[in-house]
């Protein structure tokens, strides 16, 4: 059974130099409660593993502002010229990974795979510095699992199991992430007893969450 | 042309390559206006890669659900029948050959079909997102571009200099100037718009054009 | 929109020689109806790949009685003495696979991956003819995608489109086969109209699906 | 001791192996009449492999669902706050270490921690089903069998002469004469049945035993 924790509480576990994967898709699906939290900390020298770093200081933006974070692997990073800023200075250390590949690597870890064969970004700058491997006469990419010493991800409903289910787009990350983390943290809107979620509706099984928070008011 | 016209006729004639059933994939931006154009009798279901299929139009004022956008991030719908999914079963569908169509812009797109449209070293790196994923998985990759760039220099290329976004992927180019099929390494100009002659096409495009035998006009009329 | 068929009409696409992947557990989540209905074809040479060939002359045991399988792709058969005696006189090529990696061959044929590292069967006979992958520190095999002409699936209800969901432990396999096959046909209890199954309860999308049916009475 | 009696022996001690909050795989047989005998107090949730977790028990006659059976193909139920997922993700939970504790049956095992339970060159292939994915993914690997085949033929072994289920992936191996951890190449017998000695143990074992310095008596009382 998962905890349940205030989100100053449950933030004050990660440490400075963690790594930490949150979900979503620009601000869809972000836990914006604990990404706020998490960068009024003061939190120093995070790895940041996420799609996107959403707007110039709204969602993982924050955590750009505040410069929490020195190493960050993402898909994307267009949307919050601060990232591109500080990634020029040297201030930020960025790995651009392709969406899809991101997602299968954060699935590896979550399901004890040493890495997957991807097609994606064969004779592009993806593929510098990485095995290519040929499969029936095809080349792909050997793309290595990421896993994180926390997750933070959001989610519409819990019980108190910690199953979960989620809103809409607001799914994307949130459901692999869960899976690819020592200890996950799980922001959601609302608490419901057990039962009260079906066992052929959950979509994300408890038995991955550590703790459940709501988004302080 | 107007830019606008411009756009209209490329979005309009991408639309007609689409057939009835087909599951599409639009970028950002003018791919995004391909589906104002889809021709009647045509049902066609549109994956956003953040996690769904039958993506529908924008919502009317007030009606926006901060959990439903798109791949830009804007505020979408979805159709009845449609179905949300995680990230990774999104990209397990774009990989897999599920998407028969992918619509994509390009900063240059060359005659071996090779596509670069993610970043300008020294100058923007937004990054990759699905780009890489869609140009590599979808079982036809049109691109969707004006002919030359603002500064007049053709995006229609002998050979991509810019990083790319995929290699030998692109099937399909439709611009302002005309539709250009990527083929065993050569550039086959299909349709040409009529204001152009194939020499003025060639001038504004460093790809070497290979005229197709059955060259038409392309139809820019309402635009 | 999947065309619906009687079982009879779209079985007979299936011609011999075909791979054909079958979902269910035992008979738990076995589209039985079309196996039933493959096996009274008359169909020869197969190549079959499922979890399990069900009991002696029930669920996919029914193709193993009318001597319609030539190459079978399992993770247990032990349920159906009959696989085992058609194995050992030479009559049905049996290939054994953990089921965790079955489940993942399948799901990177439909994913487009190349291929997956699993812990999986190190050290065993199931290693042999493989590569082995070491990724930091480990040793991995590396298991290919398996994919198939024809993916014979169980949901529980369908809408129009082809949208399925299934109910309880008769999920497994089938919605990994209904993104591994050229052609899938699903058989269902029921067909809903669109919009009866809401789109965060979707677990297989329409898109995947080329036939409805239902069981015949 | 009775073939029932060592089997509860076995599965009891077992028990006492789980903590509060595990997840929990019980293989088909003996393994699965460790769920007879939780410690109160002690709260796991059981995990299913063809795809669920919250695992309850048998189902009253009549209360059946075709739709709902174990890894073994028989019907069970499933508790409150349970869910159902695909194959796929039953063994991202099995192979991601998601399951503290897997327990199962064996035909061999040795002191190196090799275990032998899924065929017999020449007579018994069942297959492997999910075993060897469970032996590698769980976070602890408890093997249960009685000390002895029908024969009195010792099943722990200096070195399994069967094809392995996984390779240096066991434990802790329980039996009905005693306690075994398996650590660096090394059979250490911590607990025994009181009734048998240290030397009658080793006559029925192959692998050589290392005593515990903390030896104790397993709990053979009320069984």
């Amino acid at each position: 059974m998962p905890k349940i924790m205030s989100q100053k509480e449950v933030i004050g576990l990660v440490k400075d130099g963690s790594s930490v994967m949150i979900g979503g898709f620009m601000t869809c699906g972000t836990p914006c409660g604990l990404v706020e939290e998490l960068a009024g900390s003061g939190a120093k020298d995070l790895t940041i593993i996420c799609n996107d770093t959403g707007l110039m200081g709204d969602g993982i933006g924050m955590l750009i502002s505040t410069d929490a974070v020195q190493h960050l692997i993402a898909s994307h990073i267009g949307t919050n010229p601060e990232t591109g800023q500080k990634m020029i200075d040297g201030k930020i250390q960025v790995e651009l990974v392709p969406q899809g590949t991101l997602a299968e690597r954060i699935r590896c870890a979550g399901a004890g795979l040493g890495g997957v064969l991807t097609p994606t970004g064969v004779g592009t700058v993806v593929a510098e510095g990485k095995e290519e491997i040929h499969v029936d006469g095809r080349t792909y990419l050997l793309e290595k699992p990421l896993h994180a010493d926390f997750a933070l991800i959001k989610a519409w409903k819990a019980d108190r199991k910690g199953n979960l289910i989620y809103r809409k787009s607001a799914r994307n990350f949130n459901p692999l992430m869960a899976m690819a983390a020592d200890c996950v943290i799980a922001e959601v809107e609302e608490i419901v007893e057990v039962g009260e979620i079906g066992p052929d509706e959950v979509v994300t099984p408890g038995i991955f969450i550590s703790y459940l928070t709501r988004r302080s008011n | 042309m107007d830019s606008k016209q411009k756009r209209a006729l490329i979005a309009r004639r991408i639309a007609q390559e689409l057939s009835d059933g087909d599951v599409v994939n639009l970028g950002i931006g003018l791919p995004t206006m391909v589906s104002n154009f889809i021709p009647p009798g045509v049902n066609i279901t549109l994956q956003s890669e953040n996690g769904f299929v039958g993506l529908g139009p924008t919502p009317a004022p007030g009606e926006e659900d901060p959990c439903l956008v798109n791949a830009g991030g804007q505020p979408v719908t979805i159709l009845p029948g449609g179905a949300f999914f995680d990230s990774a079963e999104s990209f397990a569908i774009i990989r897999g050959g599920h998407v028969d169509v992918t619509v994509l812009g390009a900063l240059e797109v060359d005659a071996e079909g090779n596509l670069a449209n993610w970043m300008v070293p020294g100058k923007m790196v937004p990054g990759m997102g699905g780009a890489m994923d869609l140009v590599v998985g979808a079982k036809r990759v049109i691109v969707a571009t004006l002919h030359v760039t603002k500064d007049g220099e053709p995006k229609l290329l002998k050979k991509c200099r810019l990083p790319l976004t995929a290699a030998a992927e692109v099937d399909l180019v439709v611009t302002d100037m005309g539709v250009f099929e990527i083929k065993d390494g050569q550039m086959i100009i299909v349709e040409k718009n009529p204001e152009f002659t194939i020499e003025e096409i060639q001038v504004a495009t460093e790809a070497e054009l290979v005229v197709s035998p059955q060259l038409r006009d392309m139809d820019v009329s309402g635009l």
